[in-house]
């Protein structure tokens, strides 16, 4: 396939100017290339994507077709997002830049950073013209914008082995002792589902001391059958896979992978006591070296040719990598053909994510996490 | 009396087989990355080395500049330590020397947290590649310097000697006659060296700075966010490939002699 | 002070002969061992008496004692984990290395060859790990042989054995390395003698290369212990829970994952102190007299 | 105790062929000695006669019983090696001990053998020391002690005095024969050293490149060196090629290399056959007036150089071109000092015929 | 080429005096010795000469102007070690020029020497191989020609042949001599080898514990030695003491340990004073019938034991129950092999006198 689509430049026609607020200046189209050419690069801070090869290629691309100058992108994988957070606060303690321009990682660091007044005000900006595009409910203006809308830590089982389950606590059915695998403590990925098991068990998320109860209860019921704890989807694929579990609790998007992937036996399964989303959000720290390249970056990951990258030369599990769910009207018709019989199983639609998805408090999350977060550990004994 | 002979010689077999099946134990990890590395959908293929020569070829040439970097400031620092060490006598030399070479017993995240806390987080020099280097550096002194002793003790100081008294300088004799010699030597502190620093990647999982990732940080990166893509098995692969022509070419040049007391071998 | 003042006796004309040349030489080496090695380990004790990641806060670390509080009750298991795996595979190593380093030395002639293949285990625990999952997962290359033996992959996957083979092998070489030190410093005439003298092949184990290798399995043993005191790779991709309590993968998990940097350093604090006892009692077996 | 034979060994390492086609036999007690230079084999037939080296062919017999294929630690032989090779970790007494021990001999019986064995070879109240506290010769004196303590059937001593010193050499060497004596013990020694081995030997071997080159007593080999080498080896220095002339059981005259000899020869020569002619530097008598002497061989010479050496002097003298060695002791050896290149004559009766195509 | 002077020398380590006031002359184009047992300090004062040690006291005078603080490389010394220490990385040619190229002596200049000592050291067209390709006698030379090629004020050997097997130390023995003549360099040697001190020596100096015990040349130290040590170390075997009974010019009457002994003495003697009396080996004639004979002392005995040793014997005679040894060269020593516990003659002149407390 030839790559044909490509976003629409952000910069403004010959002649005319484009706000841009963080930079609290009007940029003519000569002053924005000045720009990227004296910032020469970024470095994004994303832990979620495997593609990152394909999307460092097309976004150099892009800027070189649409402004002319070569630059570099720099896309920072790292296990532990918390990583991101320690070495930016410790930048900005020192006075020192960000090491980052871009964070793409999930709210609840934004919500962290936030609460230590770490990012910077950039919304709106007439560099992100696609803003527009995105749902308001995917928005924290002015500091934040998703790139995901439907990410939810769950459950993906095998319907052959295991169809009959229904929910979340159904993990501690006898059925499956030694057959599932559970995440490890710390992360979102934890946290995400011990927040959808506290609804289930009807406790609510904000008390830490409700939440330990769910620690407990998963510690005593769920931990029995699990047959190891990890974070590592590949892992997880290929015990899923292979049959040597049932299902694993990772990321609603693990069931997709595996369908892409051929193995059409991977099911999503959705609590009945509904869904809270984790999703991704776009946000600049304050100080960020390279700010017009991040406001570009971002713009450029909302629009749907890179929510839906039809015409990248990739695979269909990396694909669908990039897409999280629709994050605004604007992208529902540009599903591709090979997926649209499929793509209601593994995605919802926009109606759905408007009514089903519920957002979390992450003010309340994040000031309880630590306490029942560490119980949990030490109930592991970790 | 021929049974006696069958005897020995099944011994003998079995002696060597033994040692080639735990040679084959230790191969193992390694060639199942390998043809790991060469399955594509659909059959073999050399197709997952182009991403070691594409997109994975910044991590490995990170790679090579820290190994680079860390393995000629270790030797600038290690020689005169070394000669100092075995050409001179004076009390407590030995402590010295294990004080010297103490980071190589400190496990590699230890090393990795302290330097974090204290460089990156405390003295905020973040955004430097040399801290990364000089980690490197002190983790694998020992394993430059313990070779270059063995050489130095080694090394009959009778040819300082003639040297000397056939009318040469100080500098001239370390030059012309103690360096050469003790080539080997160096050679093996090199290579040890290097192969660690080139397939370090639990320091530098803690003080690597922003945008620096070196190959073997990659590969564990990858593998714990995206899994075992035959793409990474490419790459580790190509990695311990890089490491262990290194390790033949010393071999055929040197032996495996200065290589003794180094811990490795 | 008295031996520094000898040395210009002592080395005569051959050596430039001030004391100023020994500090020089050894100047660069020492500045580096405290800058990049004593400093950090320093700053990591006392860090680890502040409370979490309160070294970050403007308002500065708040001390405490918790983290140890914490570590000798809450994480007394963990450590008691990381004391068994690196146990455990020092035992596995000398089983399986002292046979091994005994026919390398005295059998084999292509020595050169084992241990440049022996190397590999050297290039990393992170592959072998990476390398025995990717072998023993179900699907892998053993799946066929484990059927036949009637195991389940998964099974002998995650667990003690495999994480215990795993640090085994990274640490062999140590252990074959220090044991075959010995042997070839031990004349096999030694053990010619005794078979002339009448000793069976058993009675020559256990009365003369034994004893006579002694510090070499010593050293040898705790070399490993010493390195598989911070296995890391190995628990987190191959232990069950169990394994995965190992200290350096908790350090790693606590500090940096939620970071609770203060308990974290406590942790590497104790995992030091482990490992430095360990190869320090090495040392003297081991290299003492490696210049003096 | 035992007799020993061997019979047709033969020995290769990979394609170095260490032995070949060995025969010997060794009577009871008889103390016999293998002479040869490095590399020629010597060790390798002791280690196959103690079991730790299998010959590739052949077979080696311990009283008329084959043990070719036996394991060493069932053949009770005693082997003294080069170095004392005592177990460091062991106390002398500990070391002597040991062959008894794994045997499984009473304690009681062990104690007495070891105190004995400390009294035989001088070292009693040595008993608790550990061998690093003894010096070369004391260790070598207890390596002996030890092996004497299982009452092996055959002594095997690999050079056991090349590594110590030479005032040592000299007494220790007596020490093993007298050992050898008392105890009536076979004993096959390995030397590459000629005076050890003329002064301790029943009978000497000498070996080449793996082969026997003759076998005899000390005067025989001395006297009758059957083969160039063997002629070469014992130290034969002035050697010349030559044809006879002229034979009769009393005198066979010898043409060389522009030389006349008059010689004895136990063979018979037929003239004109090429033979070898060796003269013994010690042989040699230098005499300022050559003329009034009864030498069978009397020519004339000039003096070249005349080195001191303690108890002898060699004098090389110049005749017609060729130099001579020339070795003068006793009083002799002060007078030829002042010698300067002054005319001379070497007188000399004893000399070495050796076919030269007999065969190796 | 140059005197070299040795004033008050003293060197000690930490409390070890390894050479204790050392005092020594030796003039231009002279070849003098150091001999003595291991450790006496022999190394350790040509080691001094060449600057490689710093003396504790004393001066080091080469033609008269100290040196004794000069280091090694500006003192124009040639320093031939135990091993040729060849640089091993460097060919033969480099390696001799090694020491013209540090000077900076033209290329042209550096060739033509090399060229010159290969051919000197009869080792044309070695020149590009390396040190590991010849064998230990060629590199011992090509380590002589390294040190000749910066044309030396003086030789320093170290023993240089110790390292060598016997017949090789014989042949390089002389080569070492015919150099030193050739280019008539001060040399100085060092050896504990008395019969290769003896055999190249102008002066040799004999050490014990860092003391020069005498000076003289070969027959000097080996007729008339001055101490008990030097008398010992050159090898005068059988030693008694005694008190001198009698003193003229002519002989001196000695009775010592039950023997009555008449010899000759340089040195004027008191009667009843305590003497050390010296008989060597090879000055005692065994005689079957004694009574015939014309030896100033000759006494009965019986022969204990006889050891062939090629080109003489040993012969151990037991007088009045004490052992004496008798060596026995020439045709004799033939004969002897045949003596059984029979009785015999010892007849000897030559005894060496040593007053016991003779100043050392
Ligand atoms: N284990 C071995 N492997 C290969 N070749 C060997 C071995 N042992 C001995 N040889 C070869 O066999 C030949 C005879 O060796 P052997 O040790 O018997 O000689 P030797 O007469 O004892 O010499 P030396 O006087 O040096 O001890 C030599 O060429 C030697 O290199
Ligand atoms: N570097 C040193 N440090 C301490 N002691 C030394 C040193 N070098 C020599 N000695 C001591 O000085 C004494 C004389 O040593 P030296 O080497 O001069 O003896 P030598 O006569 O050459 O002996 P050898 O014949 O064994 O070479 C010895 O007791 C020796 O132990
Ligand atoms: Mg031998
Ligand atoms: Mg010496």
């Amino acid at each position: 396939a030839t790559p044909t689509a490509t976003p629409q430049p952000t910069a403004p026609p010959v002649g005319e100017t484009v706000h841009v607020s963080i930079l609290n200046r009007d940029m003519t189209r000569d002053e924005i290339v000045a720009a990227i050419q004296e910032e020469g690069g970024l470095v994004v801070a994303n832990w979620t994507y495997t593609a990152n090869d394909e999307l460092v290629n097309q976004f150099q691309k892009y800027v070189r077709d649409s402004y002319g100058v070569n630059i570099t992108l720099t896309y920072e994988g790292s296990q532990a997002p918390s990583t991101y957070l320690t070495n930016l606060y410790a930048a900005q303690a020192a006075g020192n830049p960000p090491p980052y321009d871009v964070m793409a990682i999930e709210e609840n660091y934004w919500a962290d950073a936030v609460a230590h007044n770490a990012p910077e005000a950039y919304l709106p900006s007439g560099l992100i013209p696609n803003q527009a595009l995105v749902l308001d409910q995917f928005q924290h203006v002015p500091t934040s914008i998703a790139f995901q809308s439907t990410a939810f830590p769950g459950v993906v089982y095998s319907r052959a082995r295991a169809g009959w389950m229904t929910k979340l606590t159904d993990l501690a059915d006898p059925r499956l002792r030694g057959r599932i695998t559970l995440p490890l403590p710390g992360d979102i990925t934890a946290g995400g589902v011990l927040v959808s098991l506290a609804a289930e068990l009807g406790k609510d998320y904000r008390d830490p001391d409700q939440m330990k109860e769910v620690v407990d209860y998963v510690v005593d019921n769920l931990v029995p059958n699990a047959l190891k704890l990890t974070t590592d989807s590949s892992e997880m694929q290929q015990l899923l896979r292979s049959g040597a579990v049932d299902a694993v609790v990772f990321w609603n998007s693990l069931a997709r992978l595996e369908f892409l992937g051929g193995n059409a036996d991977a099911g999503l399964l959705i609590s009945p006591s509904g869904v809270f989303a984790v999703n991704g959000y776009l946000w600049i720290p304050k100080g960020a070296p390279h700010p017009v390249l991040a406001q570009i970056f971002i713009n450029w990951r909302l629009s749907p040719e890179v929510q839906l990258p039809n015409d990248w030369p990739i695979d269909h599990g990396p694909w669908s990598e990039f897409h999280e769910g629709f994050l605004g009207p604007a992208y529902v018709d540009r599903i591709p053909a090979w997926f649209q019989a499929d793509y209601y199983t593994y995605f919802p639609t926009l109606d759905q994510i408007q009514t089903q998805f519920k957002t979390l408090d992450w003010e309340a999350y994040n000031t309880g996490v630590d306490e029942w977060m560490d119980y949990y550990s030490e109930r592991l004994g970790l | 009396m021929n049974l006696a002979r069958l005897r020995r010689h099944l011994a003998d077999l079995i002696s060597h087989a033994y040692i080639w099946g735990c040679l084959l134990i230790f191969v193992t990890p390694f060639l199942a990355l390998l043809s790991y590395s060469f399955e594509k959908v659909g059959g073999v293929s050399l197709v997952n080395y182009e991403y070691v020569f594409g997109s994975f070829m910044d991590n490995l040439l990170t790679s090579v500049r820290v190994s680079g970097a860390a393995v000629l400031i270790n030797l600038l620092i290690s020689l005169p330590a070394a000669y100092g060490l075995v050409r001179y006598r004076y009390p407590a030399k030995g402590f010295i020397l294990s004080a010297l070479t103490l980071p190589l017993y400190t496990p590699a995240a230890v090393l990795g947290l302290s330097l974090v806390l204290t460089y990156n987080f405390t003295y905020k020099l973040t955004t430097s590649i040399w801290g990364l280097v000089f980690a490197m550096v002190v983790g694998t002194f020992p394993l430059m310097v313990v070779p270059i002793v063995v050489a130095l003790k080694d090394l009959p100081q009778v040819f300082e000697e003639a040297s000397l008294s056939l009318g040469a300088t100080r500098w001239q004799t370390y030059w012309r006659i103690v360096f050469p010699l003790i080539g080997p030597g160096i050679s093996a502190g090199i290579l040890l060296s290097f192969v660690i620093v080139f397939n370090e990647y639990l320091v530098t999982l803690f003080v690597s700075p922003p945008g620096v990732t070196t190959a073997p940080l990659r590969v564990f990166n990858l593998v714990r966010t995206a899994g075992l893509l035959n793409t990474t098995a490419a790459l580790a692969a190509t990695l311990q490939i890089i490491s262990f022509i290194a390790v033949l070419i010393f071999f055929r040049l040197f032996g495996t002699r200065y290589l003794k007391g180094t811990y490795l071998i | 002070m008295h031996g520094l003042r000898r040395l210009s006796a002592l080395s005569g004309g051959l050596l430039p002969s001030s004391r100023l040349w020994i500090v020089a030489f050894l100047l660069p080496a020492a500045l580096m061992a405290v800058l990049f090695l004593y400093y950090p380990l320093i700053f990591i004790v006392r860090m680890s008496f502040t409370e979490k990641d309160t070294f970050l806060s403007p308002g500065g670390p708040l001390y405490t004692i918790t983290n140890y509080l914490d570590l000798t009750g809450r994480y007394a298991p963990n450590i008691l984990v990381t004391i068994k795996l690196a146990g455990l595979a020092t035992l596995v190593d000398l089983a399986f290395g002292f046979p091994f380093a005994y026919i390398l030395i005295r059998k084999v002639r292509y020595r050169d060859l084992v241990r440049a293949i022996m190397v590999f285990p050297m290039f990393g625990a992170l592959y072998i790990a990476f390398g025995m999952r990717f072998v023993l997962l179900p699907g892998g290359f053993l799946t066929p042989i484990l059927q036949l033996l009637g195991v389940e992959g998964a099974q002998v996957l995650y667990g003690l054995p495999s994480t215990v083979f795993a640090m085994a092998i990274f640490t062999f070489p140590f252990m074959v390395m220090n044991i075959g030190a010995a042997l070839s410093n031990l004349d096999p005439m030694l053990e010619e003698a005794a078979t002339c003298l009448g000793a069976r092949p058993w009675q020559t184990l256990a009365r003369v290369i034994l004893p006579l290798v002694r510090s070499g399995v010593i050293a040898g043993c705790l070399v490993c212990f010493g390195w598989n005191v911070g296995a890391f790779a190995e628990p987190l991709l191959l232990g069950s829970l169990e394994e995965q309590r190992s200290l350096a993968w908790t350090l790693y998990q606590r500090g940096v994952v939620q970071l609770d940097y203060g308990l974290s350093a406590t942790m590497g604090v104790v995992l030091l102190a482990l490992a430095f006892s360990v190869n320090y009692l090495s040392l003297r077996y081991s290299r003492g007299g490696l210049v003096e | 105790m035992a007799r020993v034979r061997l019979a047709g060994i033969t020995k290769h390492y990979g394609t170095t062929v260490a032995v070949q086609d060995f025969n010997l036999e060794v009577v009871e007690g008889e103390f016999v000695t293998l002479l040869g230079p490095s590399g020629c084999g010597k060790t390798t037939i002791l280690r196959i006669i103690a079991g730790l080296v299998e010959p590739t062919s052949g077979q080696v017999y311990f009283d008329g019983v084959e043990i070719t294929h036996l394991s060493s630690n069932a053949r009770n032989i005693g082997f003294v090696f080069q170095t004392p090779a005592l177990f460091p970790h062991l106390s002398i007494a500990q070391n002597i001990a040991f062959g008894p021990s794994v045997k499984g001999y009473p304690q009681a019986e062990i104690q007495a053998r070891v105190q004995r064995l400390l009294a035989m070879v001088d070292l009693e109240g040595y008993g608790d020391r550990l061998p690093a506290q003894l010096s070369g010769g004391q260790q070598q004196r207890v390596s002996l002690a030890r092996v004497l303590a299982t009452d092996p059937r055959v002594l095997l001593f690999d050079e056991p005095l090349s590594a110590l010193d030479r005032n040592l050499r000299e007494t220790l060497k007596y020490h093993i024969l007298e050992l050898q004596r008392k105890t009536k013990k076979t004993a096959i020694y390995v030397t590459h050293d000629q005076s050890e081995a003329f002064a301790i030997s029943d009978r000497i071997v000498v070996i080449n490149a793996g082969r026997i080159e003759q076998i005899g007593t000390q005067t025989e080999i001395y006297l009758q060196p059957q083969s160039p080498f063997v002629a070469e080896f014992i130290g034969a220095n002035n050697s010349l090629a030559g044809q006879v002339l002229e034979y009769s059981p009393e005198e066979a005259r010898v043409a060389a290399e522009g030389f006349h000899l008059r010689c004895r020869s136990g063979l018979p020569l037929a003239p004109g056959e090429p033979v070898l002619v060796y003269i013994r530097p010690e042989n040699i008598q230098l005499l300022t007036d050559g003329r009034s002497a009864s030498h069978r061989n009397l020519w004339e010479g000039t003096v070249e150089r005349v080195v001191f050496e303690g108890s002898a002097a060699q004098v090389h003298v110049n005749v017609k071109g060729r130099l001579f060695k020339v070795e003068v002791s006793g009083a002799q050896r002060l007078e030829v000092m002042e010698l300067g290149k002054s005319p001379i004559w070497l007188g000399f009766d004893e000399v070495t015929l050796i076919p030269q195509k007999s065969p190796r």
